[in-house]
């Protein structure tokens, strides 16, 4: 077996006014062909900056060095037609940001079609029988009707489906995955999974996977390597480090375990907020005039209620309108039904009117790279509600934002750098600071530890758990990683394609789910956690 | 979006009426109006363009001493040329009658040509469309182009002396660059490479296809150089600053990822995306090509175009021609301002115009 | 001390690395801040005399000539070889037959010996010329460059640079209240439309139609007709028809920003409309702004220069870059108006190109020095 | 009058006074080159643009030289400013008492269509431009015109009403273009519409090729009926005649140097002075020159308006024209091309000189017996503009001096900031101005003037504010060319009369002096030139005294630059250069010239 990715002695520093900070320091590690190598470790700890440095999509302020081959040609430093002729044909990108990473302004059909003309020089209706077989193939439903598509028009499963089929289109040698299926529900996961094996065992296809869901690393990796601090920690074959992890990180990492359950909600607990059933429709416009030809019925008659003290999850399908119904109950788009917050009725209420009650009803946003201002330092973004809503007056404000950036696990040094300068891990945090800072009454959690490693993972839910316990907070808990949902809900909400398939107590739902889907969801889940 | 537009076309008419009235209100207020302009064409003077095409002299002939009985100007006459103009009537009066002719696309003539004012619109449009099209459109050619490179090497030599290469152009006042180009290449103390005037040969007629294209741009070269030197700094560094925002974004890493060429990420990709506004700015841009002028690189070529026009009959108070021409352009321009919102949304569609906040 | 917040002192530093923009900002403000004394660097008027060893500042406080023991009790013509004879010799008669020779005595200290003379010294500003001075010296005008006069006179015969000095304050404080106001209040609009959309908008845009429409030759026409030039009043019309120019891009740029992820965070945050306006959404949506700036500045010159170029801005006196560039193209024979305009010109609009190419720079994230 | 008694004078030609210069059988004009060659080009340029070619309406623009096919029954002479000579007729017949004139027409005059022309064209033409006409001039001649009569053929009537002012009449019907009635009457055009084409009629030049906006060429017509006529011996040499069209005078001028047009009568100092350097001056292609010129010189000058109270001390509107540097202005400004003016009638026989004459004293003492004139008239000499001493320095201090003594006396004192004030009113001096050529002349004069503790702006508008503010009184001074013509009478009344200064395009200062209006009933009672002279330089005396003008400056050369292929008599006529008249096309020069590639 030859390297097909040599990487060797790989550091990268990224300038900073004047200073360099390094994200990684002398990583060595090689992917065979027909191997998948699964890089795991602690969020920031420079798996992402190390994946891109393969073939040189960092930023211009970052500086490369070491050496990092493809098929034996040397990519640190390589002409940039030297290097377009490797991506996207040689070798596939998926990125961890997948809300981001598509243009904004492009359908689907088009960024699709784009990569497919580019590699295989098809054309016509052809790529357009490609695309759609590829659409389906990664679990997308109805694939021909959402060609159209526009990227804002999707849910964050269904953008990183399309990515993931971007990066498949051209059969790459090499697959670099950054978290591929964070925003994927356990049936989707799993389908997603399976088509790479097969590709892996048809074409032979080698893999540089990156997560932090240990289950899947079991599942499809060969090799790991754990990185920490910018460092690799530990590298072998999976069984081995699995059964027997020699570095105190990896021991951690793979005893991390977000178990348990939530304390339960008091007795006479108020009710926070109640929806009645609640429907949102999304037009569909066609046509030069943009006329409406139909809805996306992204949510039908929801009905929930939450008290203080108490958190509600949300799981289902990928696409099922989770986020919209979120989005929905803190009024950021139009609903039709009712939905009350403590007694009143929000949904009458006028911006301005609902103004004074954000401190209150607080979200972390599922796309959190998206959610925070490009040109605000973070702190600014953390500390920028305590002033709008009058807390903390006599504090000083940046005690108070390091306080919490220490609280989710990052690092209080880094709070004047901007948005773009952090991990993936670190800007979920950074949105999960900026709605905790505020202490809210109700919180809407959306994916919140999607692109957290375990250790981070635990530590937040336990953060979470606590404040809840010490001030009775409610939280919306949206999460497709079912065994958070268990750990931190007292209820469960099940959703598929718009509609509640089933409710309940949470020990209810996961021990005895009535519904089919529910069933064939607690299935994928925790059938692959005893693989 | 539909009802949008439908308001939007019916917003046009009050909003044209208002311009009108307000336009028509104001010129009840100018001091000096369309009798003083031939008073003083009389006299021999009342030349609009004295300010710009220069070279005058010191003496001032006056009007001649020796027609019989030289009455100055007899109220009659006065009240003639008002009976004429219309002045007679009321205010109120005139402007209905004007808009009920505007109605029916009646312009009206010039007062101080017998020719109605869409003729005289039409007359200046080659010159006009020639400026327009070709100035513009070589400033695109070479601005967004530049503005994209410019902003791919940020900071580097090229950047920094393209950077001055379009300051010096556009800092050039337009006309001492025109002069300079005329006494240059066309006139008659160094070299006569270029034409003095006009966009065709006296001989035009009798040219041959390809004779009448090369004589038609052989006369453009010195107009239309000197109109575009200074429009290049806006674009190319707009280009270059929207470029600057966008190549950095994630979507952008996505499209090299894909293995595109640079060529076809900056143009597939981030220009979409960067010129928003440079590229909702087209069919403002496309009609300005039709209506476009200047008026001092006309007067330099000796070119009639709507630069001049406009000049003339705004200082002379040619008000059938200012009425006729801001009707036109006005109505114009409030359908190109619908167009280009549609464009926005044509551009992005995540874009609509609903009320939010 | 002024405590700037983190975020600004990393623009600010990112605005010092950039040497070029660092550059033009203080060669510009020292430009600027020296045109504001143009009195003291050009004038006619002396800026200091001793007369009779009584010390005056003619350029702040009106002295009539009979205060130095002249004739006329209007103001004393300081370049006269006589008024500058009887300040020197402390207002002796006879500096009206033979003030050339009166001078030079005193300059070489050749003791006068007549009653009532007084030595007397004169300090002369480096420009010896007003804007409006005409130049004593015999010639033709436009005059070439010469040792009297640096960059040559005028047509009218005044002095360039004397008229470069303050035609380059007189423009910059007309562009850049000009440009401040217009765009204050363009952008403010173009945010409000562009961000609130709806009704607003759409009555808006209306609005700005119309007034577009005005004709804006027939108002400062008529406006000047019946309150009388003046560079205040040409200020504010500049202002009342400049600011739309900025709407359209604004607004655009708003309506696009608005639906983006952030500007739902903050809003789910509770920050006002205002604040997510301009605190949030504007500094995105500022590239053409921060790119149009330099022009706005300069167009705003060029638009008062072809003002007066039309014979509707300001009085011809007034020392405006724009009549500068009129009669260089009127004098093609005195290349040196042109020269002089167009170098003006060109540097003032390059050191406003590069600084707010920093500022771009300073606002923009990623922008990173090596 | 016309009781029949009068004797009636049948005449070749006719004059207000004296004799006429030439006799019935002329040979030719004393001032043309008899055997003038003929052929060749001459072209000279046009600014801005035409449209039509009709000169009698104020629609459109008319083009250059669209009346040079016209002609008229009577012609002048450039050496006369007097006599008008038959033309279009043999002889004429008038009474003394000029209530009509009769033409006796030749026979042999064709429209350059072959047709002849007869007293009905004529009788057509004089009513078109009655009914048609410039309505300023319709609404005046319609009543000094009785009626037009068709004697015969050959023959026509003019007979004059009352009011017609009996030393312009014959003049005015001589100078009639003559149309072809058939012509205007087949193709329906009118005179108050602009036209794309001259109108059909008799004289040397049709139109050859029009680029409208561009270039009109002139051809000879070669069948023009009147080459051989004495009054045209010498003239009309060129074979044709091209104007080119230039919006810009830069470009205009650089259209010159290239030889896109060869004759070029410059009327820019500036460009004079320092502009005829280019190539093709210097190797001798072109060539520069200046010509005498003998006309009345251009009365130009600052007039105050009257009316305003500041200005009705004559003190103050002296010591406001000492401020005038006119030595400085020019050799600073001009370039030395100028000469002052001082009189309406500037180098003439009109013009005042010196102390009165006998004549003149005979005019002037009954109203200085009347007290209309102070006595000092009579003796003193006549008013001159006041010269500064010194031409290097804008100020002359000895004025300054002189000035301020005036308004000292007037009671305009200085007040702590060195302006002037009675009654609290400040002395301010506001120059309307719609010309952006006079701000170089007019803001030295301010800058001198706020030394005198004036207050003194620069107003300068478009030119219909300019109109509207000078109808209306609301200005100090103003430019005006006052110019008066060699035969004063009764216009005299619209420049100076008091009749006239509520309204008028003329008396613009709104003069009103008994004095100047009884003068002028003088001049337009005065009978043959001696008694008109006289009476002309006694009005230029007392208009001079008035003070209301600040005299600005005329030139009596021609400048005129042209490449050398062109000749003319060796003296030229005083009152016109006739460069297109009676100068000639030298073959010889020409071949050389392009041989040697002078044109493109
Ligand atoms: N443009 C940048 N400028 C400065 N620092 C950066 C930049 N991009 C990344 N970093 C830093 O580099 C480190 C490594 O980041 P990287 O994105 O590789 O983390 P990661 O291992 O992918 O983490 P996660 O699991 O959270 O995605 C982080 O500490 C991050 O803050
Ligand atoms: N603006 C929009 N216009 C049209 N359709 C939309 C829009 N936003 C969301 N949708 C559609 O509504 C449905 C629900 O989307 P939503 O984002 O709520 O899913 P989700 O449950 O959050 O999925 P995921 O787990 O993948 O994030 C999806 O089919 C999506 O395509
Ligand atoms: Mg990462
Ligand atoms: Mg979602």
């Amino acid at each position: 077996m030859t390297a097909l990715l040599k990487v060797k002695d790989l550091t990268v520093g990224f300038r900073q006014d004047g200073a360099i900070s390094h994200a990684v320091r002398g990583v060595s590690f090689e992917v065979h062909k027909g191997e998948t190598v699964a890089l795991v470790g602690e969020s920031g700890s420079g798996k992402s900056v190390t994946a891109l440095s393969t073939v040189q999509l960092l930023d211009d302020n970052a500086q490369v060095g070491g050496s990092i081959t493809y098929a034996g040609r040397e990519m640190v430093g390589a002409s940039e037609p030297n290097l377009r002729a490797v991506r996207g044909n040689d070798i596939s990108f998926i990125f961890q940001e997948p809300m981001t990473s598509l243009n904004p302004l492009h359908t689907i059909e088009r960024q699709l079609t784009e990569s497919i003309e580019l590699h295989q020089g098809l054309r016509g209706p052809q790529v357009k029988t490609k695309i759609i077989e590829l659409l389906s193939q990664v679990g997308i439903r109805d694939a021909e009707s959402r060609l159209g598509a526009y990227p804002h028009q999707l849910s964050g499963g269904q953008r990183q489906r399309v990515m993931i089929a971007m990066a498949l289109s051209n059969g790459p040698e090499l697959l670099i995955a950054d978290e591929p299926t964070t925003a994927l529900d356990v049936t989707i996961q799993a389908q997603i999974l399976d088509l790479l094996a097969d590709l892996k065992r048809d074409v032979g296809m080698s893999m540089l996977f990156i997560t932090h869901d240990l289950t899947i690393v079991r599942k499809i990796a060969d090799r790991v390597c754990v990185m920490k601090d910018g460092e690799i920690v530990e590298a072998g074959p999976t069984a081995e480090i699995f059964s027997n992890p020699q570095h105190p990180y990896t021991q951690m990492l793979l005893s991390a375990e977000s178990a348990g359950v939530p304390a339960p909600v008091p007795d006479g607990a108020k009710v926070m907020i109640e929806t009645d059933q609640l429907k949102i429709w999304f037009p569909i416009h066609a046509g030069l005039l943009k006329r409406t030809v139909g809805y996306v019925k992204a949510v039908n008659n929801a009905t929930l209620t939450v008290r203080s003290g108490e958190t509600l999850g949300i799981v289902g399908e990928s696409g099922s309108g989770k986020t919209t119904l979120a989005l929905a109950i803190m009024r950021l788009i139009g609903s039709e039904g009712r939905i009350t917050f403590e007694g009143t009725d929000i949904h009458a209420l006028s911006p301005k009117q609902m103004r004074p009650l954000r401190g209150d009803i607080q979200i972390v946003f599922q796309d959190p790279y998206g959610s925070l201002s490009p040109r605000m330092t973070v702190a600014e973004i953390i500390a920028e509600g305590l002033a709008i809503h009058g807390l903390a007056p006599g504090k000083n404000r940046r005690d108070m934002v390091a306080e919490i950036m220490g609280e989710v696990g990052l690092d209080p040094a880094l709070m004047d750098r901007y948005p773009h300068e952090f991990s993936g891990g670190q800007r979920q945090r950074i949105a999960i600071a900026r709605a905790m800072i505020l202490r809210p009454k109700l919180l809407v959690l959306d994916e919140p530890t999607s692109a957290l490693d375990m250790t981070v993972q635990v530590q937040i839910v336990e953060l979470l758990r606590d404040l809840q316990v010490k001030f009775g907070l409610a939280y919306l808990f949206i999460s497709h990683d079912l065994k958070v949902v268990r750990a931190l809900s007292h209820k469960v909400m099940v959703m598929k394609e718009g509609d509640v398939v089933e409710a309940g107590d949470a020990a209810d739902i996961f021990d005895a789910p009535q519904t089919e889907y529910t069933k064939a969801l607690m299935a994928a889940a925790f059938e692959g956690r005893s693989i | 979006m539909g009802a949008y537009i439908l308001r939007r076309l019916l917003l046009v008419i009050p909003t044209l009426l208002g311009i009108m009235i307000l336009n028509f209100a104001l010129t009840q207020f100018v001091p000096g109006g369309p009798i003083e302009q031939i008073i003083a064409q009389m006299e021999g003077g009342g030349d609009v363009f004295e300010g710009i095409s220069g070279g005058g002299s010191e003496i001032v002939e006056g009007a001649s001493d020796d027609y019989i009985g030289a009455r100055g100007l007899p109220a009659e006459f006065i009240a003639e040329l008002e009976k004429e103009f219309g002045f007679d009537k009321p205010p109120l009066e005139r402007f209905l009658t004007m808009m009920w002719n505007y109605i029916r696309f009646d312009f009206g003539e010039s007062y101080f040509r017998s020719i109605s004012v869409v003729d005289l619109i039409l007359e200046k449009m080659p010159v006009s469309i020639t400026l327009g099209l070709w100035s513009t459109l070589i400033a695109y050619m070479i601005s967004i182009p530049l503005g994209i490179k410019k902003a791919l090497r940020d900071g580097s030599k090229f950047d920094t002396w393209t950077s001055g290469a379009i300051i010096v152009g556009y800092a050039i006042p337009g006309f001492l660059f025109a002069i300079l180009l005329i006494v240059l290449f066309a006139g008659g103390s160094f070299w006569r490479f270029f034409p003095l005037r006009g966009l065709t040969s006296d001989n035009w007629s009798e040219l041959s296809m390809i004779g009448k294209v090369l004589d038609y741009f052989w006369h453009i070269t010195l107009p239309v150089l000197a109109s575009t030197i200074s429009a290049f700094a806006t674009l190319t560094l707009l280009t270059k600053n929207s470029f600057l925002d966008e190549i950095k974004k994630q979507y952008v890493m996505t499209a090299k990822a894909k293995g595109l060429t640079e060529n076809r990420v900056l143009y597939g990709h981030v220009f979409r995306n960067a010129m928003l506004i440079v590229i909702s700015g087209f069919p403002a841009l496309f009609i300005g090509v039709f209506f476009g002028g200047s008026l001092i690189i006309e007067t330099l070529f000796s070119l009639d175009g709507l630069g001049r026009l406009g000049f003339e009959a705004a200082v002379a108070r040619d008000y059938p021609v200012v009425f006729g021409t801001l009707f036109a352009f006005s109505l114009m321009g409030l359908v190109i301002g619908i167009i280009t919102d549609l464009t926005y949304v044509f551009i992005d569609p995540r874009i609509d115009f609903e009320r939010r906040g | 001390m002024f405590r700037l917040s983190p975020l600004n002192r990393r623009r600010m530093s990112n605005f010092k690395r950039n040497r070029r923009a660092v550059w033009s900002f203080w060669i510009f403000a020292v430009l600027f801040g020296l045109s504001l004394c143009a009195e003291f660097i050009a004038n006619d008027k002396p800026i200091l005399v001793s007369y009779r060893g009584e010390l005056r500042m003619p350029v702040m406080s009106f002295y009539s000539e009979q205060d130095f023991g002249g004739d006329f009790l209007t103001e004393a013509g300081y370049s006269d070889p006589e008024v500058k004879c009887l300040i020197v010799t402390g207002g002796l008669v006879d500096c009206f037959d033979t003030p050339e020779s009166l001078i030079e005595a005193v300059a070489n200290d050749v003791a006068v010996q007549v009653d009532g003379f007084s030595a007397g010294w004169m300090l002369w500003p480096v420009i010896p010329y007003s804007y409006n001075t005409i130049v004593d010296v015999a010639g033709v005008a436009p005059a070439p460059p010469s040792a009297t006069n640096w960059l040559g006179t005028d047509d009218t015969k005044r002095d360039v640079v004397a008229r470069v000095i303050y035609g380059f304050r007189l423009s910059i404080v007309f562009a850049l209240m000009v440009t401040t106001g217009a765009s204050l209040i363009g952008i403010v609009a173009g945010a409000v439309q562009g961000y609130f959309g709806g009704w607003i908008d759409l009555v808006f845009q209306r609005f700005i139609e119309i007034w577009t429409g005005m004709p804006s030759l027939y108002v400062i026409i008529i406006v000047f007709a019946i309150v009388g030039r003046s560079f205040w009043l040409l200020v504010f019309l500049t202002i009342l028809f400049g600011w739309p120019s900025l709407v359209g891009v604004v607004r655009a740029e708003f309506f696009r920003a608005r639906n983006l992820e952030y500007v739902r965070a903050a809003k789910a945050l509770g920050v006002s409309d205002r604040v997510i306006m301009f605190r949030h959404m504007l500094p995105n949506a500022m590239v053409a702004t921060v790119t149009m700036l330099p022009f706005l500045i300069t167009g705003a010159i060029g638009g008062l220069a072809s003002l007066d170029f039309l014979g509707f801005g300001l009085p011809s006196s007034a020392p405006s870059l724009g009549e500068l560039t009129l009669q260089a193209k009127q004098n093609l024979q005195a290349p040196w108006l042109g020269f002089t305009a167009f170098f003006t010109f060109a540097i003032m609009l390059s050191l406003l190109v590069f600084i707010f190419e920093g500022v771009r720079d300073a606002f923009d994230p990623r922008k990173t020095f090596s | 009058r016309s009781d029949g008694h009068d004797p009636v004078t049948v005449s070749h030609g006719y004059s207000n006074f004296d004799e006429l210069m030439y006799p019935a059988d002329f040979p030719h004009f004393n001032y043309v080159n008899p055997d003038a060659p003929k052929g060749g080009e001459i072209s000279q340029w046009s600014q801005g643009t035409f449209d039509s070619f009709n000169m009698s309406t104020r629609k459109g623009t008319p083009a250059a030289l669209a009346t040079i096919g016209y002609e008229a029954i009577l012609v002048g002479t450039a050496d006369d400013p007097y006599g008008s000579y038959c033309y279009l007729c043999t002889t004429m017949e008038y009474p003394e008492s000029r209530d009509w004139v009769i033409f006796n027409l030749r026979d042999d005059v064709t429209f350059s269509d072959g047709t002849g022309m007869t007293a009905e064209d004529l009788a057509f033409s004089f009513n078109l431009s009655l009914e048609q006409g410039i309505t300023e001039y319709r609404e005046v001649y319609s009543r000094f015109l009785k009626s037009v009569e068709v004697l015969g053929p050959y023959k026509i009537k003019f007979s004059f009403t009352e009011d017609a002012p009996r030393r312009d009449v014959v003049n005015w019907v001589g100078g009639t273009s003559a149309f072809s009635k058939a012509w205007w009457e087949e193709t329906g055009t009118r005179l108050d519409e602009s036209s794309d084409a001259p109108f059909l009629a008799t004289g040397p030049y049709l139109l050859d090729s029009v680029d409208i906006g561009r270039q009109i060429v002139y051809r000879k017509d070669p069948n023009w009926w009147g080459v051989d006529q004495p009054a045209n011996i010498g003239r009309n040499n060129f074979e044709t005649i091209r104007v080119e069209y230039f919006a810009d005078s830069s470009a205009a001028f650089e259209g010159f140097k290239s030889g896109a047009y060869t004759f070029r009568v410059e009327n820019s100092s500036k460009q004079w002075a320092t502009g005829y350097e280019f190539p093709a001056v210097e190797k001798g292609w072109v060539k520069v020159t200046e010509l005498p010129d003998g006309s009345i010189g251009s009365a130009q000058a600052f007039v105050y308006n009257l009316d305003r109270p500041q200005w009705q001390d004559p003190r103050v509107r002296e010591a406001v024209g000492l401020m005038f540097n006119f030595e400085w202005s020019n050799e600073s400004l001009f370039y030395g091309l100028y000469a002052r003016v001082n009189s309406f009638w500037q180098n003439s026989d009109l013009e005042a000189k010196g102390t009165p004459s006998e004549g003149e004293l005979a005019i002037l003492q009954p109203l200085v017996d009347e007290g209309l004139l102070p006595a000092s008239m009579l003796t003193s000499e006549v008013a001159m503009a006041p010269p500064s001493a010194t031409s290097q320095r804008p100020l002359d201090r000895g004025n300054l001096r002189r000035a301020t003594a005036l308004l000292d006396d007037a009671g305009w004192a200085a007040g702590a900031d060195g302006i002037r004030r009675k009654d609290g009113q400040t002395l301010d001096a506001v120059f309307l101005q719609y010309s952006p050529q006079f701000d170089r002349i007019v803001n030295p004069m301010i800058e001198n003037l706020k030394r005198l503790g004036v207050n003194a702006v620069l107003d300068r508008v478009d030119t219909s504010q300019y109109i509207e503010r000078r109808r209306s009184g609301d200005f100090d001074v103003v430019n005006h060319t006052l110019t008066q013509g060699f035969e004063p009478g009764q216009q005299l009344r619209q420049w100076f009369g008091s009749e006239a200064a509520d309204d008028s395009s003329r008396n613009i200062m709104r003069l009103r002096s008994p004095a100047v209006d009884r003068m002028i009933d003088a001049v337009v009672a005065a009978e043959g030139l001696d008694n008109i002279q006289t009476a002309s330089k006694a009005l230029d005396r007392v208009l001079r005294a008035e003070g209301f003008w600040i005299p600005q400056w005329f030139k009596d050369v021609h400048t005129v630059a042209y490449y050398d292929q062109y000749r003319h008599p060796d003296a030229l006529p005083p009152f016109a250069l006739g460069e297109l008249d009676f100068w000639w096309y030298d073959a010889d020069a020409a071949a050389a010239l392009k041989d040697a590639g002078a044109f493109q």
